[in-house]
């Protein structure tokens, strides 16, 4: 008896307790899933498809908070990358599989602008990342609301029918990178259907940071965000290496749009981008993630968990007490994690 | 030497007014774009100065006991819009129903204020997204309770206020029997001359004058004294014997109480609650406009609060008819004064951490120019 | 000692706060007085007939004038409702006026005043009446708009 | 000036380990009404943790209590925590500032004793919404700084101060508190100009007329020999001597203070590197460094030497390794081997083949959250690209896992460091086994020049020893030049060929490892400052 609670005990500290409450509740649901009616393979596959469109904006939580920048909560950044890279593959009219590959080429630029600006403003206000951060997500957000309304953009797919100018607020991507992912490979058997397209993507960028990470300077990156005191006496451009995980984290968000895009089947424009970077945090700090540590596993059980969540809740609850409380869970669950990350004390950073 | 250290002061003032000057810039610009009378913009200040000037006093507290802008706010409105709801569902109407509901939002503010505090306490150094992410946690709450709690569980008895489904509040709540009762309490129309008629709400202003007031007196007692020691060295406040987590936490649920009256008193003017999305954003542009008046993360005055209102909400009533005048689109006016709040708030955290890192690296500098120095007489 | 008159201090400012709160209750309870000037048969058989015209001032201001089956409304707070009517017996006749006091029941919203019964002096049980809204409004369901943190749902 | 009635403060066979280590035994002290005593001894010494114990420190508690009697008044007395130690009447004023910036000397004085008035709202409310009473927290400042005799501001923002008012406003809130019987003074004079130190001592002296005993620590030995009754000398835990101030002078001190049997060993293995070549030299050399600020250092040294740099905490022996190797705001000239090599740059020095062992293991020297294997290899992987793959012609350079585990096995071997595996994290490991990581990590870059700060502190004698062979061995050996920083003696005299002595943030003097202790102990306290 003693062993075992010791062994329980044990477990919950390595897991962490609130992953534990989320990660049994999650599991509660698969199994009552076929009680209440749900369709336990659509339900899965609901879960894989979130779980693919997702991953890569979690994923891009990885770079800086190795580096020590934090949780980037300035996500937005990225996106609006990918938004322009996706506009503007429109607007240039390259269409159907090519348009993803030329939505990726042009938002690869800007990311890097962006990334590069908003990681030198991050070097001067070491200590203030994540709340500075926030805050320039929500100003270039609100910026490039005027922008979509100002730019040139002419393609009457995109924008307002009346007017002829000023981009919609949701663009449909019928005829341009619409599942190009997901049905690459498709596999899909009765309810049950897996994007292998998709997650084969994922799973290549999540390779390649990964590999990244055991590279000469990936090992800097980490090193930074443990002591950057320690790395700094060993040589290391701090303010560079931070620099660079900012860069790869914008890279990697205005990607992760991209593929949430080719997934969801619109490009959402205006305030949409605004309050992406909460889930994704939340879904890191849930797969285990704390404020100065992060792995690529880290990202990928936070994702399912997160988003079974997200995906199972409104059903099942919906047929249990017939009241839709998925939303306030959810809020109540992701806002959660993200304090109790917060609160937990992190020795060596700073 | 003298001209230079003048020169220096004429320039750290440059530096920690710019973002008022930058807004009278702006303002000065706009107004004329907008082709608004000066009658309806002196109307607009003075209805907005009654309706915001309370909430955002409220943050004051909390930037002196070094606690930061307060985003926790928040919980304060969410408070007082639970009370209203209360008090409408009780039918008690006018003057006497924002009384009711002021003495109603108390103990809630109270218990959230206590909650947000003791995080905050496990957060030193990260109070803001802390407390930005506690107003996120909290209003997930908040939908519980009013969106599911009220009607099944606290009993609401008018459907004007309840969904059809008979539990959950409408989208929108209706004050109409309150709406303005406190502003029109003491009816005054000034007429200015060049300006026109100009309605005062004189008895919301006298209140926001005696909340300045228990302001000023509040930072004479010894608690105030108190909080600005802890929010200038909690090390050493400890050391002195002060209660530094207790003291923080006071100054949360001072500002949590206060923002819960404000939010009352806001929304008397408004004459509705947006259920869902009233106090969703009441933060952000409270502490906008602080940091407007010249506030900054560490330190902010009365005066910035009412040269604050002032400009933001210039800003904000005329920024939509300007850009519409240079864009022809009205929404780039709408988006752009949202722009400008979340850009003014970056600016001013932004000036925050970087003046907190210029402080250290001025030591340096001194120690190479004494030794200059003494080299320079060892020389001579 | 010292501590016993803190106590004393604050029991008293508490049930201040109390007393504050249970009056406004009292004095703040809100309705909504309707009048109607429509026909009446009281449950004795008495027909209240309808006057031509009836104008309504609440503290000197008009807030309805009736013609005959019309209804007006207003809103109060308090239970001691005082109104001044102006009545008009048939069109160009002559107008008669009065003050009216009435209490009102502390616990229903709306009530309906039928002023030719009132008038002509029935029993309050005759020309009272509750008010009770329609059921039937807007059955559509408010769509709740809870956080701009929601992401935008599948399909 | 004593009285003869009974003493004001009698300590007691006072004794205090932690963990076992033995840092006080056997501490007799007694103190009258109005007697200054000077209490002085090297770092160390156990000065700090005997006042410590006096003023109930909660650390104290924490690691144990201490033995013996604290008798205050004839009563015995037991201290939970300072503010129990200010209750009784003891006042200290620490060599770190307790201020708030932006508060008025009033203020400070007066912090949380604020004198109050009452009003209604704080009936409800509590007593701390009591109104402060300004023109009495005037009064009260006026009288604690006439008390002090020296004149300073009361209106004045602690932030606009030059230091020495603010070391008097500390003072004079000591002074301020009605009860105050005996103060403690650590070191109030190191932040002083001339003139400020004329005036405290000659406060001193008034206060004591007053009937306030006062114990002054300093390094100053002149100022104890001009305002102290008597001299409390302390020497690796214990009193050495205690004696009336007007019996000894400085030289006595110094001797007492230093001084101990010599160990055999010290002399024995010195060399002269007169005719080897200068491998460094330092010219001019300024550090902020908080704490331990250097100023103005010429230092040269001699290729395939160890040599040795000493000095009393906070004179900036510790800035002179820290500011060449970029970690603290430097200015001034290094040059290695005939090349100058730039300041405030890590990576110029690393690249120039110099290596750095922190003091500051914890916060410098570690990755506490990752693996030994990380910690030794991590800078040699940066600065020489050891244990890397490459593949693509050298785009990708990955980590070879096999090679870091090999050199992390080989150093575990060869410096005995007693760890799991070389997986296990740094911050699991004990304070020694850490150094010797630091050391493998340092050793690993295969410098030419290695700086050592504080190689031994805080870790026990066994593990002392080894590091200390360790380095010998790798400068005898690997033929590179050690520069060691150590705040004791002893240990420098056994393990370096010079030793340097920095004072007052210069360089004292150079000595010989043999020379006396008297000697190196007079350079130390030179130019104290």
């Amino acid at each position: 008896m003693q062993k075992e609670k010791s062994w329980f005990g044990k477990l919950v500290e390595n897991y962490g307790l609130p992953r534990m409450i989320i990660t049994l509740f999650l599991l509660l649901l698969l199994v009552l899933c076929p009680f209440v009616g749900a369709d336990l393979p659509t339900q899965i596959s609901n879960i894989i498809a979130r779980f693919s469109w997702n991953g890569i904006l979690v994923l891009a939580m990885v770079p800086m908070v190795h580096s020590g920048c934090g949780l980037n909560f300035g996500l937005p950044l990225g996106i609006i990358s990918g938004l322009l890279g996706a506009t503007l593959s429109i607007e240039f009219g390259f269409t159907g599989p090519l348009s993803f590959l030329a939505a990726i080429a042009i938002a690869t630029p800007f990311a890097l602008i962006f990334g590069t600006g908003y990681g030198w403003l991050l070097n001067r206000i070491k200590g203030g990342e994540m709340m500075i951060a926030t805050y320039v997500g929500f100003s270039s957000v609100s910026l490039m609301c005027m922008m979509w309304l100002i730019l040139p953009y002419h393609s009457p797919n995109m924008v307002w029918g009346l007017s002829g100018k000023g981009l919609r607020t949701t663009i449909t991507l019928e005829g341009y990178y619409n599942q190009v992912l997901a049905n690459f490979l498709k596999i899909k058997i009765g309810n049950f259907v897996i994007p292998t397209g998709s997650l084969l993507f994922f799973a290549l960028l999540a390779l390649c940071i990964w590999a990244f990470l055991h590279t000469k300077t990936g090992t800097a990156m980490t090193a930074v965000g443990s002591n950057p005191v320690f790395a700094r006496a060993a040589g290391i451009n701090v303010d560079r290496i931070r620099l660079l995980s900012v860069i790869m984290s914008t890279w990697l968000a205005a990607i992760g749009i991209l593929v949430y895009e080719q997934g969801f089947g619109f490009i959402q424009l205006y305030m949409a981008p605004f309050y992406m970077a909460l889930p994704a945090v939340s879904a890191i700090l849930i797969g285990g993630a704390t404020v100065n540590k992060a792995t690529i596993l880290n990202v990928i059980i936070g994702t399912i968990l997160f988003q079974g969540i997200v995906t199972m809740t409104p059903t099942v609850m919906n047929n249990i007490i017939h009241t839709d409380m998925s939303e306030v869970i959810r809020i109540i669950a992701s806002n959660g994690m993200i304090l109790y990350a917060l609160t937990r004390k992190t020795e060596g950073s700073k | 030497m003298n001209n230079t250290s003048k020169n220096t002061k004429i320039l750290s003032f440059l530096r920690s007014s710019s973002v008022p000057i930058l807004f009278i810039i702006i303002c000065a610009v706009c107004i004329p774009l907008s082709g608004l009378s000066a009658n309806m913009l002196f109307n607009e200040i003075t209805t907005r100065m009654g309706r915001n000037a309370f909430l955002i006093l409220s943050l004051l507290i909390p930037i002196m006991a070094g606690m930061g802008l307060n985003f926790g706010m928040t919980l304060g409105a969410m408070a007082g819009e639970i009370a209203l709801i209360l008090v409408s569902d009780w039918q008690i109407v006018g003057i006497p129903g924002m009384v009711l509901a002021m003495i109603l939002s108390v103990p809630f503010s109270i218990l959230l204020g206590l909650f947000c505090g003791k995080i905050l306490n496990m957060a030193k150094g990260r109070e803001m997204i802390t407390s930005y992410i506690i107003s996120y946690f909290i209003n997930g709450v908040y939908l519980l309770v009013v969106l599911y709690m009220m009607g099944s569980v606290i009993p609401i008895k008018h459907s004007t206020i309840k969904l059809p489904r008979g539990y959950g509040i409408r989208n929108t709540v209706s004050l109409l029997n309150m709406r303005q009762k406190l502003d029109n309490l003491i009816p005054l129309k000034l007429n200015i001359p060049g300006v026109g008629i100009v309605k005062i709400p004189v008895m919301t202003f006298i209140i926001i004058a005696i909340l300045c007031l228990v302001i000023v007196w509040f930072r004479r007692t010894k608690l105030g004294q108190d909080m600005r020691a802890v929010g200038q060295d909690m090390e050493v406040a400890r050391d002195a014997g002060i209660n530094v987590e207790r003291t923080r936490i006071i100054s949360i649920v001072i500002s949590t109480v206060l923002a819960g009256f404000g939010m009352i008193i806001y929304l008397q003017n408004m004459g509705n609650i947006a259920t869902y999305s009233s106090h969703s954003q009441i933060g952000m542009f409270c502490i906008a406009a602080l940091l407007v008046g010249g506030a900054s993360v560490d330190k902010a005055s009365i005066g910035n609060v009412f040269l604050g209102v002032i400009l933001f909400h210039t800003m904000f009533i005329v920024a939509p008819k300007a850009g519409a005048a240079i864009t022809g689109d009205s929404m780039i006016g709408e988006y752009f004064r949202v722009f400008v709040s979340y850009a003014v708030i970056t600016i001013a955290l932004v000036m925050y951490e970087t003046q907190k890192r210029k402080a250290k690296s001025q030591e340096g500098a001194m120690l190479a120019a004494a030794q200059d120095e003494g080299e320079e007489e060892k020389d001579s | 000692m010292k501590n016993k008159r803190k106590i004393i201090f604050r029991i008293i400012a508490l049930a201040l706060i109390i007393a504050v709160a249970a009056c406004m209750f009292v004095i703040g309870r809100g309705h909504t007085v309707y009048f109607d000037n429509k026909e009446l048969t009281g449950p004795d058989g008495t027909v209240y007939e309808p006057w031509y015209q009836i104008e309504v001032l609440v503290n000197g201001e008009r807030v309805a004038r009736l013609a005959e089956g019309d209804r007006g409304m207003v809103s109060t707070m308090g239970q001691d409702f005082k109104f001044e009517v102006k009545l008009t017996k048939q069109k160009g006749g002559k107008m008669q006026g009065g003050t009216i006091g009435v209490k009102l029941p502390y616990s229903i919203d709306g009530i309906i005043y039928n002023l030719p019964a009132m008038l002509a002096g029935a029993e309050e049980s005759v020309y009272m009446e509750e008010f009770i809204p329609d059921p039937i409004e807007e059955e559509t369901e408010d769509v709740v708009v809870t956080d701009e943190f929601a992401m935008p749902s599948e399909e | 000036m004593s009285s003869m009635n009974e003493p004001l403060l009698e300590m007691k066979n006072i004794s205090k380990d932690f963990f076992g280590n033995s840092v006080l035994s056997d501490i007799n002290l007694t103190l009258r009404e109005g007697e200054v005593i000077g209490l002085v001894g090297e770092n160390g010494a156990g000065k700090s943790t005997l006042m410590r114990i006096l003023f109930g420190s909660t650390m104290i508690h924490e690691t144990g209590g201490y033995g013996g009697q604290v008798i205050l008044n004839g009563k015995e007395v037991h201290f939970s925590s300072p503010f129990d130690a200010i209750a009784a009447g003891i006042g200290m004023v620490h060599q770190e500032f307790s201020l708030i910036p932006g508060f008025t000397t009033t203020e400070n004085i007066l912090l949380n004793r604020e004198p109050v008035k009452k009003n209604l709202v704080s009936d409800i409310f509590g007593d701390r919404l009591n109104t402060l009473n300004r023109a009495e927290m005037d009064k009260r400042a006026s009288e604690a700084i006439r008390l002090m005799g020296v004149d300073i501001d009361k209106k004045m923002v602690i932030s606009n101060m030059p230091v020495g008012h603010k070391q008097f406003t500390e003072i004079a809130r000591e002074l301020s508190k009605e009860q105050l019987r005996l103060l403690i003074l650590d070191e109030p004079t190191a932040v002083l100009t001339e003139r400020e130190a004329e005036a405290l001592l000659a406060s001193i002296r008034g206060m004591a007329e007053r009937g306030i005993a006062i114990i002054f620590i300093t390094h100053r030995l002149q100022e104890i020999l001009s305002v102290c009754n008597r001299v409390v000398v302390m020497r690796d835990g214990v009193v050495v001597k205690d004696t009336p101030a007007d019996q000894t002078d400085v030289q006595q001190i110094t001797k007492w203070m230093v001084g101990r049997e010599v160990a055999g060993k010290a002399e024995t293995s010195v060399r002269s590197h007169e005719g080897a070549k200068d491998i460094l030299s330092i010219e001019k050399l300024w550090v902020d460094m908080p704490g331990e600020t250097v100023r103005n250092v010429n230092l040269t040294v001699k290729e395939g030497e160890i040599l040795g740099i000493g000095g009393l905490a906070g004179q900036g022996k510790l800035g002179i390794p820290n500011g060449i190797m970029g970690l603290y705001q430097a200015g001034g000239r290094v040059v290695f081997e005939g090349k100058e090599i730039p300041l405030n740059a890590p990576r110029k020095c690393l690249d120039a083949s110099f290596a750095f062992v922190s003091e500051d293991r914890r916060g410098v020297g570690l990755l506490l959250d990752e693996s030994l294997e990380w910690n030794i290899a991590f800078p040699a992987m940066q600065i020489q690209n050891k244990y890397l793959k490459k593949y693509l012609g050298g785009l990708v350079k990955w980590r070879d896992e096999k090679a870091i585990r090999e050199v992390t096995e080989k150093y575990i071997g060869e410096l005995a460091i007693r760890c799991t595996s070389s997986k296990q994290k740094a911050r699991e490991l004990s304070g020694g086994n850490q150094q010797k990581v630091c050391l493998a990590k340092a050793f690993a870059l295969n410098p030419r020049l290695l700086f050592v700060s504080e190689p031994t502190r805080g870790i026990d004698v066994g593990a002392k020893a080894l590091v200390l062979e360790a380095l010998r061995r790798f400068n005898r050996e690997s033929g590179v030049t050690i520069v060691m920083v150590s705040s004791e003696l002893e240990e420098l005299r056994q393990s370096c060929d010079r030793i340097a002595i920095v004072s007052g943030g210069r360089i004292a003097g150079i000595l010989p490892a043999n020379a006396s202790v008297e000697d190196l102990g007079e350079l130390m306290l030179s130019q104290v400052k």
